[in-house]
């Protein structure tokens, strides 16, 4: 029996939680490994389907439908068939439980039908090219089992039925669970790995032991120090590699209620000049151990969309989101922010004084280190800047309501810089998520957006994107710092077959955002 | 003053927190490093550049330190302070009063003391988020006073048995002037030992919120220099001079203040008291100058 | 029997009390939890399925009069609510399966410190100045005087990272399951020891000062001049007359300390990352898992109150002057 | 005279301070015969409990008993005994009242109990041996022996003397130490108690060595005194002389500050 | 005889109530006149405690009146308690504890005089303080600027008798003012009492287990018993003729060096002694004048 070991989530004690659609506290290793997705979408290969439960999926030409066609010779780990019944009930037992429903599938679909036992057709409220990515993000569940649960929110399914490679836990308890080989898997020929392990790490300093003495094959954590820490452990074996993720930018509330401020932050020049002063890479080395990539795109596409980045853009803007403190102080004084009172802060060109205090959650101590040097570096061009560091609900409080100046914040990775836009520039969610914490809007950047969806032309998608990352980058309502790292350690002592850097054929990291991780998985071999 | 003078313990407790605060106070003649400013490279072994080395993010620990004792001793005294003026006051009102207005404190006193302390204070901590030193050391006193008060009650309720409280009380002497003036310098030890257990409490709770991490990461103090240095995993990088010195600094500061706290206790109860005399003792016994 | 009567119905009003700051503490908090529990898990929720969760958890604004009956109602029947941060776990397991850690870990270095704290002032008050005395008195004011962070911080820095001798986290080695066997318990043992010698070295400075303090105090009694007037043993006289009598003031300390014994098993469950309730209540209060919070100070009010009332009984049990009262 | 049946030579007493010796006793000499009463009177703080503590060996540091110093009971050296000759010596041979024999029974353990470690330790007295004796001790002092399983803040004041009492005559010692015994009663009972030590003087045969500062009591109950002035023994006469014939002025001030209950003051 | 300044009339005091209650005084009555010391002897907890701090108001009765010059004091106004206060006076049993040791003497006795003698101002005090301490015999220049624990208990005593005087009282009250001293000081403190009486005309209520000194500084007797008065009188009647059984106990326990133990005259018997007091606690209400100011209750 082969076991492998991962590190995925910190925990100060496991509770048996295999409820699919919790997100808060089911076990992270529950989607894509008990769970199949019906396609995984593999990001590190121009987004390519990587076809799983569903054989194939076919979107209408005018978009507005899709229908998947599943594998015939699926299995629950139970042993009884997986159908498009199955899929149909899912969908509707999530219309029929919104708390469920965790990307709001059914404000996307409007019907689904099951057109024959293998196949089921999704009705779509509004054309769109990502339907399939889309609906391959919800997990498929038994209706043998689920159809007799009376409250699925608060149901912990302790003993899964599932379609995954690793659906059966025969071991469970505070500190330690193993999740082994499902008897009915379809691709069971391709999964060498028995079994996965998952210990329990509640901080750092667990973690480190662990990953350190080589207990962990697969890591997902923040490691201090990398190189000296782990790596040199055992060189041979130790490895890791930090792909860019999340995008982390600084930003300004333009809509805030300090009135002298407002005027400032709704100055282009005062936020170019802003961005110029922020010295992104000592913030990549200091406050993130060399860990992050650094990010001067101010069309937000950097390392992460980096195919999807229009060059000429980075051209014109790119001076802006790169630190150069004496082009920051030049355009400062261009724009006639001089200091009137004396008290050696510039202020406004009227004279009214600029104070300003960027949020940043108290117990991310590297966004806080982040945001002390970039105040360091604020506050040498001349603005008065000071960092406050609010709890973590009273950050994201804020930035939901709008009741900050200016503030740290992240954008996810996705598939396609698609998701950020929609995310960050939809005035429609304004209020209701931290991503349109900038208050930012733009109806062309919005109607870019709709388009990137309203056509499966990659070529048609690439232009629209073009021209929403060129208005953006020439407002630059977000003023990108770094992306963060996909935490990713592995060890080749016990498994071979890793993504790496040199072979990076699919995202590795084990974090449940990441479906790829499925096919990593798929991909180890025990050495033997 | 003399008598503490004379205790041994007590002097070098006072030595140690004279020290202690002297480096405080002159914290910026002795190292040129602002204590919030990266100055050097990350996680530095002390060199004489930076003779406890860096932080995480390149701060120096030495000025961090020294300056962080200002926090400590602030929160301390303050706390401490406000602890013991809560305590001592609702004590010998409550104890010299006595009736309704004793049930009425004592029962407060007595539920403040069964609420397990250091977990309110973290819950309340985290409620009022962000909280600098100045808030925790306002919650420290706001929630540790009941000790004080119930021991200076009981000192009180002695002291108030004494006939020189009756005859003020015949004297006529207004109620407020035989607390302040008749009752209260006769409970000072008991305060005075009151007042340097809560800077002691106050010194390791606050340092104790700060490294959970519910105090402002941007203080600098001890307790927040605890908790960026774990934060930081020193312990697990080998950065032990980030973690040991506010460490030590702590444990110097928590002997200094202690030793004085046995010293006040052993004048305030001769009994206790091991003198020298003792030694002397042992000394003629030895010489077969006499026996038991 | 009535002073036991009163403090009773004191401990009932005590906890009451308790209970209703508990209530109200959390609803002052700021920060919205259904927001923290999903940032803190990582994900990103669309609206509208937050606002159905928020829903299906409970969390709507009735009239806070109304809620407050239902906690209140909710307590004594022992019905605490669902943890957010372990859900769909109750607030009842998640603390019935710390609480068993850190009655082991608590329970046994309160034991163990406290007899050796008080066995330690025994000998050292019978032999005022002597080097044993100073010794221990010393030992003992820097065992009170070190902050219990920095005690297990070193500790841990010495014995789990430097010597590398004890493990650094967990309660007993995972790939164990927990079961009456040897190879079982001596991995519990193995892993407590840290912590627990973190927590006896916090705990023992003050029961030897206090256990000292009472036993000098008591030395110039005249009945134990009498004992010894009597031609008894000077051990007889150490612990039957002195040692016996200093217990009694030591044991109702023992009550208040409770509440420093708790302060201290919750950090050192942090450092070392111990499953038990002081780590439970960090991890909530990080997660803002409010109903967690709210049991686990619940809980704690009612060890203290118990231990309280443990005392007051064998106090009484102890000194036959408060039979009769 | 015969023999004495204690004899103190030269008793000097220091407390040793932190810097200066304080002499508590200064060079003492008296004898105390077989079933005589010796009386110790003078003011308070002139050392005479240092005296009675020192005859048991009871004193603890600093107290220090200089070299020149010889205590005899019974020709025996007192201060040269080791321990476990000690433990054996003290109520066996001399037994005590102290000051405030109020205070000198521990409040948590039953009469019986007090009774029973001396006797266990001094006879090897099983349980049921002691609650015999005990019994024997109680009734002799007129206090119900099924009392004996009672605790001592059961009893008043005079009765917990009486117990006190009892337990000193359990072992037949040769020499009773009373130090102030009765200051904290009344009168009546006061009368009532040394009473009852007169009379088991007589039937026992036992010395005393009987310390007040009440002349008057004294010469009632001894028969001879010594008078203490600040650590030294300034005269030592049969109680009669000291009554009649007081040698030392300080003697006579102590008469003259006794009022008579006759009117005026004595002498 | 001169009218009475203060008077108990069958004053009862009853601490506790129902299986508990103790009887701490029962129908006591006493007056106590100008110039005239009464002494309240009797065995400890009979109660004499408890009568004088009725008589200082520190306790209320639980019934009877308690009279100041002919007028019940109970309901008076606060202004007249004012004056009651200043009028009578207590000296304590302990010079120990009745002296606060974080205040210097010249602090004690200047306290009284600013509260209660408002007519004295500014440096005429400090004369008030010199004059005070002259008169019970102390250095006012050694005295006034310590701090009690450096002065001896007899000094600490005539420290409490000049405070007690710095308000011009009418009465005093001594509860035990000399037990705590030793013998050697105590008839000077009893002398000073004697003075004080003569020479200010005061009223004092001496109260002492000492039926010697009774004697010494009083010319009335009251002779308490179980909460009870059971015999009073003028002192040398009662003394030397006394007609209670219990006085008669009392008097025959006083330590005596004309009598020595082993005399059989002297002896109490034990069984005899229990029956006496278990007669005298037994509460009557029927009294006797044996002969002029010499009271008995029945038995
Ligand atoms: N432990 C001690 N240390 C120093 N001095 C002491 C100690 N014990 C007693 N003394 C001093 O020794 C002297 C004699 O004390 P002792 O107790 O023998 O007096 P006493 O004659 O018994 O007085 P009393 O009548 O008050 O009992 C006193 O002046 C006292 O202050
Ligand atoms: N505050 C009180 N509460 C309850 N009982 C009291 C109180 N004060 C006195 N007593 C009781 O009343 C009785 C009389 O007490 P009191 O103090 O008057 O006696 P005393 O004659 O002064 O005795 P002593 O000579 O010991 O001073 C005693 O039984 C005592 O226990
Ligand atoms: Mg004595
Ligand atoms: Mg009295
Ligand atoms: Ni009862």
């Amino acid at each position: 029996q082969t076991v492998l070991t991962a590190n995925i989530e910190p925990a100060t004690t496991w509770v048996r939680n295999f409820n699919p659609f919790n997100q808060t506290s089911a076990r992270q290793s529950t989607l894509d490994f008990i769970y199949e997705p019906l396609v995984v979408f593999n990001r590190f290969d121009s987004n390519k389907p990587v076809y799983r439960l569903a054989e194939s999926f076919k979107l209408s030409d005018d978009l507005k439908s899709i229908e998947f066609k599943l594998r015939s010779d699926l299995k629950w780990s139970d042993g009884k068939p997986l159908t498009a019944a199955d899929v149909k009930f899912t969908y509707d037992y999530l219309k029929k439980f919104p708390a469920l429903d965790f990307v709001s599938i059914w404000t996307f679909v409007t019907d689904i039908k099951a057109v024959d036992g293998q196949t089921v057709r999704f009705t779509l409220a509004n054309p769109s090219s990502l339907a399939a990515e889309q609906i391959s993000q919800l997990p498929i569940v038994p209706e043998h089992v689920w159809k007799d649960v009376a409250d699925p929110v608060t149901f912990a399914n302790e003993t899964p039925v599932g379609s995954g490679p690793l659906t059966e836990v025969p071991r469970f308890t505070g500190q330690t669970y193993d999740q082994c080989r499902n008897p009915h898997y379809w691709d069971n020929a391709h999964l060498k790995v028995d079994c996965m392990r998952f210990p329990q790490l509640a901080d750092n300093n667990q973690i480190l032991t662990a990953t350190a003495d080589g207990t962990l094959d697969w890591g997902v954590s923040f490691i201090p120090d990398i190189d000296n820490v782990y790596v040199s452990k055992d060189p041979a074996h130790f490895h890791y590699w930090y792909s860019p993720s999340s995008m982390v930018a600084f930003l300004f509330n333009l809509e805030t209620a300090n009135e002298n401020n407002k005027k400032a932050f709704n100055d282009l020049k005062f936020r170019r000049a802003v961005s110029m002063a922020l010295d992104r890479k000592t913030m990549i080395e200091v406050a993130g151990y060399g860990y992050p990539t650094l990010n001067e795109d101010p069309g937000l596409m950097g390392e992460l969309y980096k195919s999807w980045a229009d060059p000429s853009v980075k051209a014109d803007f790119g001076k802006f989101a790169t630190y150069d403190a004496d082009a920051a102080k030049a355009l400062l004084d261009e724009a006639g922010y001089k200091d009137k009172d004396g008290d050696g802060f510039r202020d406004n060109p009227d004279g009214s004084k600029i104070s300003f205090s960027i949020i940043v959650p108290n117990s991310w101590t590297d966004w806080v280190d982040t945001v002390n040097i970039a105040v360091e570096g604020i506050q040498a061009v001349g603005l008065d800047a000071k960092i406050e560091t609010p709890e973590e609900a009273v950050w994201t409080g804020n930035l939901i309501n709008g009741t900050f100046d200016a503030a740290i914040n992240s954008l996810p990775a996705s598939a396609s810089p698609y998701y950020p836009y929609k995310r960050a520039f939809s005035a429609s969610d304004k209020g209701k998520t931290r991503f349109t914490a900038q208050r930012w809007f733009n109806p062309e950047v919005e109607k870019l957006v709709t388009e990137f969806t309203h056509t499966a032309d990659l070529a048609k998608q690439k232009d629209a994107m073009n021209k929403a990352q060129r208005i953006v980058a020439e407002n630059m309502p977000m003023i990108p710092v770094f992306n963060n790292p996909n935490w990713y350690q592995y060890n080749t002592k016990r498994f071979s077959g890793w993504s790496t850097k040199e072979n990076p054929f699919v995202n590795p990291s084990i974090s449940r955002t990441n479906p790829a991780r499925l096919l990593n998985l798929l991909a180890l071999e025990p050495v033997k | 003053m003399k008598t503490l003078l004379q205790n041994r313990k007590a002097l070098v407790g006072l030595v140690i927190i004279a020290f202690i605060v002297l480096v405080a106070i002159a914290a910026p003649l002795l190292t040129q490093y602002d204590p919030a400013a990266r100055t050097g490279r990350p996680h530095q072994p002390p060199s004489l550049d930076h003779i406890l080395g860096t932080t995480r993010i390149g701060q120096d620990v030495f000025a961090r330190l020294i300056y962080g004792a200002r926090t400590s001793l602030a929160v301390g005294f303050g706390a401490g302070l406000l602890i013991t003026l809560v305590g001592t006051a609702l004590g010998i009102i409550s104890g010299y009063r006595g009736g309704k207005t004793d049930e009425i404190i004592s029962f407060f006193t007595n539920m403040v003391l069964v609420v397990p302390n250091l977990p309110l204070l973290l819950v309340l901590a985290a409620f009022i988020g962000q909280a600098s030193p100045l808030v925790i050391a306002l919650i420290l006193g706001a929630t540790s006073w009941a000790w004080g008060a119930r021991v200076t009650r009981a000192e009180t309720l002695s002291v108030k048995q004494k006939d020189f409280v009756k005859s003020a009380e015949m004297m006529g002497e207004p109620q407020w002037r035989i607390m302040t003036f008749e009752i209260f310098p006769n409970v000072i030890s008991i305060v005075g030992i009151n007042f340097i257990g809560s800077v002691i409490f106050a010194i390791i709770t606050e340092a104790t919120l700060e490294f959970l991490g519910l105090g402002d990461p941007r203080a600098i103090s001890w307790g927040t220099m605890l908790y960026n240095a774990q934060k930081a995993s020193a312990l697990s990088v080998g950065a032990w001079w980030d973690i040991l010195t506010p460490c030590f600094a702590l444990a110097f500061l928590g002997i200094g203040m202690s030793l004085l706290n046995f010293a006040v206790d052993e004048i305030a109860n001769p009994r206790l008291r091991t003198g020298n005399h003792l030694k002397r003792w042992s000394l003629l016994v030895r010489s077969g100058e006499g026996r038991l | 029997m009535a002073f036991l009567l009163r403090r009773l119905v004191f401990y009932m009003a005590a906890f009451i009390a308790a209970a209703t700051i508990n209530f109200f503490l959390p609803r002052l908090m700021p920060g919205d939890p259904v927001q923290i529990m999903f940032s803190s898990a990582g994900t990103e929720l669309p609206p509208e399925s937050l606002q159905a969760l928020k829903l299906t958890f409970g969390f709507v604004d009735g009239p806070l009069w109304q809620q407050y009956l239902t906690y209140l109602g909710s307590i004594f029947t022992g019905d605490l609510g669902r943890s957010i941060k372990y859900f769909p776990l109750p607030v009842t397991s998640v603390l019935g399966n710390a609480l068993i850690w850190t009655v082991g870990l608590m329970g046994t270095a309160t034991i163990v410190s406290f007899a050796i704290g008080t066995f330690l002032g025994i000998v050292a008050a019978w032999r005022r100045g002597s080097t044993f005395d100073v010794i221990v008195s010393v030992g003992a004011i820097f065992a009170t005087s070190v902050p219990a962070v920095v005690t297990s911080l070193i500790v841990l820095f010495i014995f789990g990272f430097t010597l590398g001798w004890f493990p650094n986290g967990y309660a007993a080695d995972p790939s164990l399951d927990p079961a009456f066997s040897l190879q079982y318990i001596g991995s519990l043992a193995y892993h407590g020891i840290l912590p627990m010698v973190t927590l006896c070295t916090v705990l023992i400075g003050g029961f030897t000062v206090t256990m000292r303090n009472n036993m000098i105090n008591l030395l110039g009694e005249d009945y134990i001049v009498m004992a010894r007037a009597k031609g008894l043993s000077d051990r007889h006289v150490m612990l039957w007359y002195a040692a016996r009598n200093a217990l009694l003031p030591t044991v109702s300390s023992l009550a208040i300390a409770i509440g420093t014994i708790l302060g201290g098993s919750l950090v050192t469950e942090v450092v070392y990352n111990y499953p038990g309730l002081g780590n439970i209540l960090y991890q909530a209060i990080l997660a803002r898992d409010y109903p967690v919070i709210q049991g686990q100070l619940l809980i704690m009010t009612a060890t203290m109150l118990i231990a309280n009332f443990i005392v007051d009984v064998s106090y009484v049990l102890l000194d036959p002057r408060l039979k009769g009262a | 005279m015969t023999q004495p049946l204690l004899s103190v030579r030269n008793l000097t007493i220091d407390y040793i301070g932190e810097e200066k010796d304080f002499r508590a006793v200064n060079d003492v000499s008296f004898d105390v015969a077989p079933g005589e009463v010796f009386g110790l009177a003078g003011e308070s703080g002139c050392g005479k409990s240092t005296i009675a503590f020192a005859i048991s060996r009871l004193h603890k540091p600093p107290a220090l008993i200089r070299k020149e110093s010889r205590i005899l009971l019974d020709g025996r050296d007192v201060l040269g005994l080791n321990r476990q000759a000690l433990s054996a010596f003290r109520w066996r041979e001399v037994a005590m009242v102290f000051q405030s024999a109020m205070n000198s029974l521990n409040p948590v353990l039953r009469i019986e109990t007090q009774f029973y470690d001396m006797l266990r330790t001094h006879k090897g007295m099983s349980r049921t041996e002691a609650r015999e004796r005990t019994a024997e001790m109680l009734t002799l002092v007129d206090i119900a022996p099924d009392r004996m399983r009672d605790y001592p803040h059961q009893f008043s004041g005079g009765m917990r003397q009486r117990i006190v009492i009892a337990i000193c005559m359990a072992l037949n010692p040769k020499l009773v130490v009373m130090d102030e015994p009765t200051t904290a009663l009344d009168v009546v009972v006061q009368r009532e108690i040394l009473q009852r030590i007169n009379e088991l003087r007589r039937s026992f045969g036992f010395s005393v060595l009987f310390i007040t500062h009440d002349l008057g009591l004294m010469v009632q109950f001894c028969d001879r005194i010594g008078i203490m002035l600040s650590g030294q023994l300034v005269e030592q006469n049969t109680a009669e002389a000291i009554y009649r014939t007081p040698k030392h002025d300080y003697t006579k001030k102590l008469w003259a500050s006794f009022p008579s209950l006759r009117g005026g003051v004595l002498l | 005889m001169t009218d009475a300044i203060l008077a108990l009339d069958t004053v009862t005091k009853t601490f506790g109530h129902g299986f508990g209650a103790v009887h701490a005084a029962r129908a006591i009555s006493f007056s106590l006149h100008a110039g005239r010391a009464l002494a309240l002897v009797g065995e400890s907890g009979s109660g004499k405690t408890t009568c004088a701090r009725m008589a200082m108001r520190e306790y209320l009765p639980t019934s009877g009146r308690i009279l100041y010059k002919g007028r019940p004091v109970e309901a008076a106004k606060s202004a007249e308690i004012a004056r009651y206060r200043r009028s009578v006076q207590m000296i304590f049993q302990d010079p120990f504890a009745s002296l606060n040791p974080a205040h210097t003497i010249a602090h004690h006795l200047r306290r009284p005089l600013k509260l209660h003698r408002p007519e004295i101002k500014g440096a005429e005090i400090d004369a008030a303080i010199r004059e005070l301490l002259r008169r019970v015999r102390l250095d006012p220049d050694l005295v006034a600027p310590k701090y009690p624990h450096e002065l001896s208990g007899g000094q600490r005593q005539r420290i409490n008798i000049a405070r007690a005087l710095a308000v011009k009282p009418e009465v005093i009250v001594a509860d035990e003012p000399t037990s705590m001293l030793d013998v050697s000081v105590r008839l000077g403190v009893l002398n000073l009492l004697n003075e004080m009486k003569q020479e200010m005309n005061l009223g004092l209520l001496y109260i002492t287990h000492d039926i010697a000194t009774a004697r010494y500084v009083a010319e009335d007797i009251a002779v308490m018993y179980a909460g009870q008065i059971v015999e009073w009188g003028s002192v040398a009647k009662v003394i030397d003729n006394p007609l209670h059984p219990y006085t008669r106990l009392l008097l025959s326990a006083v330590p005596d060096p004309e009598v020595r133990f082993d005399d059989p005259k002297a002896r109490l018997r034990p069984d005899e002694v229990e029956d006496i007091r278990r007669r005298s606690a037994v509460p009557r209400d029927d009294i006797v004048e044996f002969e002029q100011d010499h009271f008995m209750r029945m038995i």
